[in-house]
């Protein structure tokens, strides 16, 4: 019988870049597969071919052996095809129900879109995963975390034959993967070909049979997961063996910033917290704890309604990012593509952005000085592919990462302010990113991680801060770090009673009027 | 309630004038009123669909000015009304086939290409006619557009049920639904499945209809069809646009917000029309006006 | 010599155009190959066509050929400025300008001096430095229509101005005419003074509004003639044709036909055609070396239902000469 | 090289009317098209500079009436040349300051603030003015602007200067970059720390400065300043960055490619004039030859 699902020599060209070269690979009916590999390793550029958003330039795609066409977005859903995008693809100003059945309303008669049908409908396929998104609500309105799980709901509408999930958690808690995970496997039981794109091994490990890695465009190889290690999948991905570091501490005793009863008019209540010179601190909490909100304080990007900042014992207020930025504070956001990068301009001049002055001492920027520090950090955060000149916009989320990290370094900010620093990023960039954040605390820089992932955040933390409902619920050393001690803080006894481990439920449909 | 605030301009607007100009709140004015609006709303709806789908029209003038003097012209040459007036329509249409091709099709900038068929259209309607008005509409011909019914002027009525249709289509098709996705986040759109290309070139040839439609009303009106009407309506459709509401950058839009606007814009009008101020203090007033509307719908919306 | 500042409604040196050949002989006999060139407003009003149409039936009538084109749109500035450039740059012998403002078209007037080609400035806006103006005189037209105020409605009453576009100088000058003139006795009161921008339907949608809120109005003047037809339409809805009167200004054939209908009540005509030949006269004789006054003044004359016939047709210009010669 | 598209464009013009035109190489033609391209060139780069940040200014023409009626009248009355520019300078300034503070803080639409500030500017300057021009500058004033060097007209020197400014400002300097920034993505910009407001501010300003030095170029050749100078320059300035390649969803557009959209747009129309195309016909080719501009610039220059 052939497979459900079977790439047959796919290749890919942009201009100046093989994104793909050869890759062949196939994926039987009920079969979960995983597909791994480094940023810009062409994951997501296979994926978008499959569901007809790019034509592939030699190759062709099979489904239960015969060749399809998949011209358009359109062709691929008729084909049995449907995807989870990593970016995610959605209409703000539309309700939540209206963005899962754009482009395929339900309608009474043809004419009218039958909305009550269509929230109905979308409510049930959220239930599996998150029942508290109210499907009438306009989707702007919602956090990242729901977004993502609109995304994957739309994506259960259909009675597709084959899913093709991109980095589906890359914002979702453990506890919404585990639901995540039964959907799946429901999905597996009823003969659907799941491809699966993640950065967090772990959860390939848990949900899949087989896998391929891919590195550079081109396959290395499928393997049978139980077979083989987490290390040395690892080492087919980045196509050499990484050591598994251990957590290094630098932390001085020297307080470098002190916060005492931030506030913000929304969601952030009397934060106090210090952080000291070479220190990691970890901010751990619940999707909606108000961990993004803080950061955002601290970047100068929102604005405190109470509270004081102190930075090496002078005190700061910020109108803006621009003097969080002069203070020596930098934010590498949570939304890259909303609020990281300029999408058409270069890597050399999204790098620059925040340290324009250094560049142009006298008013006129210095290009060659510019290229040699662009050289330089870029080298240092192992930009790929290197090259400088290109537009940002056609990197891979986790080289226009880096990017925006060497933003911060060519403008030799001490604090720098890490929201979800490694969504969306591979092992190899990740190990990097990590040895990066170390290396900078060992120069004596202070940094500030927010993490939805405890393995991270309790690899990286010299000290943790546990954040609940918009304020400090308890700190911790290393000496007492562990993921239950986190959960234990961060999510709210009455939930912990009843298994509800969501943030936002307050939200939910029957608070609705 | 996202109109309440260009309502609230509105109706500052409206006591304002009522305070200043005895008799502005006679029936009979607020019919002069909604009647003198009814032109720029017509095709401010037509605007609003295109602004919503991220684009611009600026040709609907000359669409409009086309469309009027070869209804009028065949009108004249004693083809039967309906004919006329659909032969009217067609070229509205075709007007906006072209504008949405060119847009969807070929990827042009909205703006420019609807800067280039500005031009266009509008010297096909002078070679057309040479440049001479069309005179002499049959008498039957302009009472359609002319009567009144339940005491209100029949355009108005033709209006407000536009109006009515492009609300339904707004809030309640899948093409509405299409619209806001392709202004919104045209790349999330095309995956999804939306059909881009059809939905922009709906949006225009919509926009071309009314401005055909807004020309029928108008020539009924004056009894004459000439090449150079229209002449910037574009700015007056899509002030009211905005005033009502949507963004330029495409997305948002409201129908209701879009009347209001119009309102505003015709009120304004009258109004000053009606206290005799001079034309340039006039021409201040509609500016300032214009201003003092947005930042009424800043205030009472709130940021973004 | 600098010239003074023209005003062409008031300067001294002037000749009324019936006696050009009273006072300069016969047509001269002109270089070879002599080419005219002329410029003017824009083609989209048929006062423009017109007078164009003048230009072209002089010019047959002494065998020389006339370039002549317009801006694309009224107000387009600069577009009539290299219009009028391209055409000191062809080399044409004399120049025909009717500029958009008072100064749009100042470097011409350089240029052609460099180029020895004589300027013509033919009506409406008048470059101060003109040495030529032929046309007729701005602020008369609104003077005549208030006179026939004063003649036909002793009692006086209300009446509205419908002005062109705000600052320009022809709708300036008659606006002025007409108010100045009408409120002089006294009896008359001008109720309103407001926009049309020379559009038919701002005009409209004014004129709905005044009558609204004086139904009491006894007449309108309005600054050009597709103004006022737009105006007896909205007299006409309203119901008030019999009341209120309604004049244009320049004498377009749809406001003759108008006129004949019963419907407009009668216009300031100032004979584009006429104006046209007498303007290309005057340009060729300034090329065959003859001395002309600064102001070549032409003809206009208020039009109703009575005299319409005779102002049209081929007896026109007998009718005008006629006219002048009484006004002597 | 992304401004070859438009290069093509106007290689393709100036062939075709070479071929039609006799002595349309004539040197003194084509600096006739230049010196004509100048103004409009030099609105076009403020444009550009304002399109690039994201906005839009509808408001240069009656910007440039304001600054010339105000340094005209100070002219007139005798005041130093110096310090009557600098006054018309500063209008310019002003102007674009209340459009970039109405724009960049208090958050409204740039095309509907500068429609507004359209009508507001220009009634301004007609009351200031009663609607009459300012007559009789001075001939030391007027030969500022209205000489020659090198052979070749002040007015296409003092553009060309200005061009170099904006190509460096826009290539070589940190507001060039925000500038990019800010219409690319404002909310990156704003978390890496671009001074959003100012940069816009900027923008409209340097856009009022222009429409202002172009007011004293036109000045200083006609002679006068009238209060309905610069009638719809917004249109050919913004068709003039268009077809250069800026994109008005803000991020994209070239110093270059704007000189060359104005002179395009200068060569259509002189070669149009030296055929002795009738206007409506002119006008027809001023449509077409827009469309066809940006076809030539799509076609060479690939999808996005
Ligand atoms: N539209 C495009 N034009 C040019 N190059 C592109 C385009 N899209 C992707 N690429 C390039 O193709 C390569 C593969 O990118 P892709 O997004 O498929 O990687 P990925 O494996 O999904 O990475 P990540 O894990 O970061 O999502 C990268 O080098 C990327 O820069
Ligand atoms: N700009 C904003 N306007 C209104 N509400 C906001 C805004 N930004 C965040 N919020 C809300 O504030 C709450 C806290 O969100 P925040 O993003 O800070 O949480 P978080 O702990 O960082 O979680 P996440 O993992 O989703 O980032 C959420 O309910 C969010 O919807
Ligand atoms: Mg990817
Ligand atoms: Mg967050």
């Amino acid at each position: 019988m052939s497979p459900r699902l079977q790439f047959a020599g796919i290749s890919k060209l942009f201009p100046a870049v093989r994104a793909l070269d050869d890759v062949s690979f196939s994926v039987g009916a009920g079969e979960i597969h995983g597909l791994l590999g480094e940023n810009g390793a062409g994951k997501s550029t296979l994926l978008r071919i499959l569901s007809g958003v790019y034509r592939p330039t030699a190759g062709s795609v099979l489904i239960d052996g015969q060749p399809v066409t998949l011209n358009n977005p359109v062709a691929a859903r008729a084909a049995g095809v449907a995807m989870i995008h990593q970016e995610l693809q959605q209409v703000p100003r539309l309700s939540v129900a209206q963005n899962m059945f754009l482009g395929h309303p339900l309608t009474r008669g043809g004419i009218f879109v039958a909305r009550s049908e269509q929230e109905r409908r979308a409510a049930a396929a959220l239930a599996a995963i998150d029942p508290s998104i109210d499907p009438a609500a306009p989707l702007g309105s919602l956090k990242v975390a729901q977004r993502q799980i609109v995304e994957i709901a739309r994506a259960l509408l259909d009675r597709a034959r084959i899913v093709a999930m991109d980095e589906p958690t890359s914002s979702l808690t453990p506890s919404e993967f585990e639901r995540l995970a039964k959907v799946i496997a429901g999905l597996a039981r009823e003969g659907v070909a799941v491809v699966y794109v993640s950065h967090k091994l772990d959860e390939v490990f848990g949900i899949c049979k087989r896998a391929t890695i891919m590195r550079d465009g081109a396959v290395v190889g499928s393997v049978d997961l139980a077979q083989v290690s987490e290390k040395s999948v690892v080492a087919m991905m980045v196509g050499r063996e990484l050591a598994q570091e251990q957590h290094r501490a630098h932390a001085t005793g020297v307080v470098r910033l002190s916060v005492r009863g931030l506030a913000s008019a929304t969601k952030v209540h009397d934060v106090s917290l210090n952080l000291n010179r070479g220190e990691v601190l970890g901010i751990a909490g619940l999707v909606g704890s108000g961990r993004t909100e803080l950061l955002r304080l601290l970047a100068g990007a929102d604005r405190a309604s109470s509270g004081t900042i102190e930075i090496d014992g002078k005190a700061v207020r910020f109108s803006g990012p621009r003097d969080a930025i002069a203070a020596g504070i930098g934010l590498v956001p949570e939304e890259r593509k909303r609020e990281g990068i300029v999408p058409l301009r270069s890597i050399t001049s999204n790098m620059a952005l925040a340290s324009m002055g250094v560049f142009a001492p006298r008013g006129v920027i210095d290009h060659r000085r510019l290229k040699r520090v662009a050289a330089e950090k870029m080298k240092r955060v192992n930009l790929r592919p290197f090259l400088l000149d290109r537009p940002i916009r056609l990197f891979s989320g986790g080289n226009q990462q880096k990017a925006i990290i060497g933003r911060w370094l060519a403008a030799g900010t001490r604090i720098l302010l890490f929201d979800e620093p490694t969504r969306g990023i591979d092992v190899g960039a990740k190990a990097e990113i990590y040895r990066l954040i170390e290396e900078l605390a060992a120069e004596g820089h202070s940094v500030v991680v927010v993490s939805s992932e405890l393995p991270e955040v309790i690899r990286l933390a010299d000290r943790v801060l546990v954040m609940r409902d918009g304020t400090v619920a308890a700190e911790l050393d290393r000496a007492s770090l562990s993921e239950q001690a986190i959960a234990a803080h961060a999510i709210p006894q009455t939930k912990m009673q009843n298994g509800q481990v969501h943030a936002g439920s307050s939200a939910g449909p029957q608070a609705r009027q | 309630m996202r109109d309440a605030g260009t309502l609230i301009g509105l109706i500052v607007i409206l006591a304002v004038f009522g305070a200043l100009v005895p008799g502005f709140f006679a029936e009979r004015n607020l019919i002069n009123i909604l009647q003198q609006s009814s032109i720029n709303a017509c095709l401010a709806l037509g605007m609003t669909l295109v602004i919503i789908s991220g684009g611009i029209d600026l040709s609907v003038g000359p669409t409009a000015a086309l469309s009027a003097v070869i209804s009028a012209s065949m009108l004249v040459a004693g083809v039967a009304f309906p004919l006329a007036i659909a032969a009217g329509f067609a070229i509205g249409l075709a007007c906006g086939l072209l504008n949405g091709v060119l847009v969807a099709h070929v990827g042009l900038q909205p703006f420019i290409v609807t800067l280039g068929t500005l031009s266009t259209y509008r010297a096909l309607a002078l070679i057309y006619t040479g440049g001479n008005p069309v005179l002499g509409l049959p008498a039957g011909f302009r009472a359609i557009f002319n009567g009144s019914l339940f005491g209100l002027p029949l355009a108005v009525i033709i209006v407000a049920v536009v109006a009515l249709i492009a609300w339904i289509i707004l809030k309640k098709t899948p093409f509405g639904e299409y619209l806001l996705a392709v202004g919104g986040n045209e790349e999330a759109a095309y995956i999804a499945g939306v059909p881009i290309a059809r939905t922009k070139i709906a949006a225009y040839m919509i926009s071309g209809l009314l401005a055909a439609l807004a020309a029928q009303i108008l020539i009924g009106r004056l009894g004459a069809a000439e090449p150079i009407l229209g002449n910037l309506w574009e700015l007056d459709a899509i002030a009211a646009a905005a005033i009502g509401g949507a963004s330029l950058m495409g997305g948002k839009g409201s129908v209701v917000g879009t009347i209001l606007g119009a309102v505003i814009l015709g009120t304004m009008r009258n109004g000053l029309t009606l206290m005799n101020v001079q034309s340039f203090y006039q021409l201040l007033a509609t500016g300032l006006i214009i201003l003092a509307a947005m930042l009424i719908d800043r205030v009472t919306r709130g940021r973004g | 010599a600098d010239l003074a500042p023209l005003n062409s409604d008031t300067e001294k040196d002037r000749i009324d155009w019936s006696q050009l050949e009273a006072k300069f002989g016969a047509f001269p006999k002109l270089p070879d190959g002599t080419k005219a060139g002329a410029v003017s407003k824009t083609l989209t009003n048929e006062y423009w066509r017109s007078l164009g149409e003048g230009y072209k039936v002089f010019g047959d009538r002494v065998g020389v050929p006339v370039v002549y084109q317009a801006a694309q749109s009224e107000g387009d500035q600069l577009g009539q400025l290299t219009i009028a450039e391209g055409l000191v740059t062809q080399g044409y012998n004399v120049l025909l300008v009717s500029p958009q403002t008072d100064s749009n078209l100042q470097p011409i007037m350089e240029q052609a001096k460099a180029a020895n080609v004589p300027v013509v400035n033919v009506n409406d806006a008048v470059i101060p430095q003109a040495e030529h103006y032929v046309g007729n005189v701005q602020r008369d037209n609104g003077v005549r229509v208030a006179k026939w105020f004063i003649k036909n409605r002793p009692n006086g009453g209300k009446v509205a101005i419908v002005e062109g576009q705000a600052g320009v100088y022809a709708s300036v000058q008659r606006t002025d005419g007409f108010k100045t003139t009408i409120t002089e006795g006294g009896k008359f009161e001008v109720v309103a003074s407001v926009p049309g921008n020379w559009d038919r339907q701002t005009s409209y949608d004014a004129a709905t509004n005044i009558l609204q809120q004086h139904p009491d109005l006894i007449g309108f003047y309005a600054n050009n003639d597709g103004m006022a037809l737009g105006i007896v339409e909205a007299v006409k809805a309203a119901g008030l044709q019999d009341k209120v009167a309604v004049f244009g200004t320049d004498g377009i054939s749809d406001a003759y036909a108008s006129i004949r209908a019963g419907e407009l009540t009668g216009t300031v005509d100032s004979f584009p055609v006429l104006t046209g030949e007498v303007a290309l006269e005057t340009a060729l004789r300034l090329v065959a070396g003859q001395k002309l006054p600064r102001v070549v003044a032409t003809p206009q004359a208020l039009i109703t239902k009575d005299n319409a016939d005779r102002y049209s047709g081929p007896d026109a210009r007998k009718a005008l000469l006629e006219d002048a010669a009484v006004g002597q």
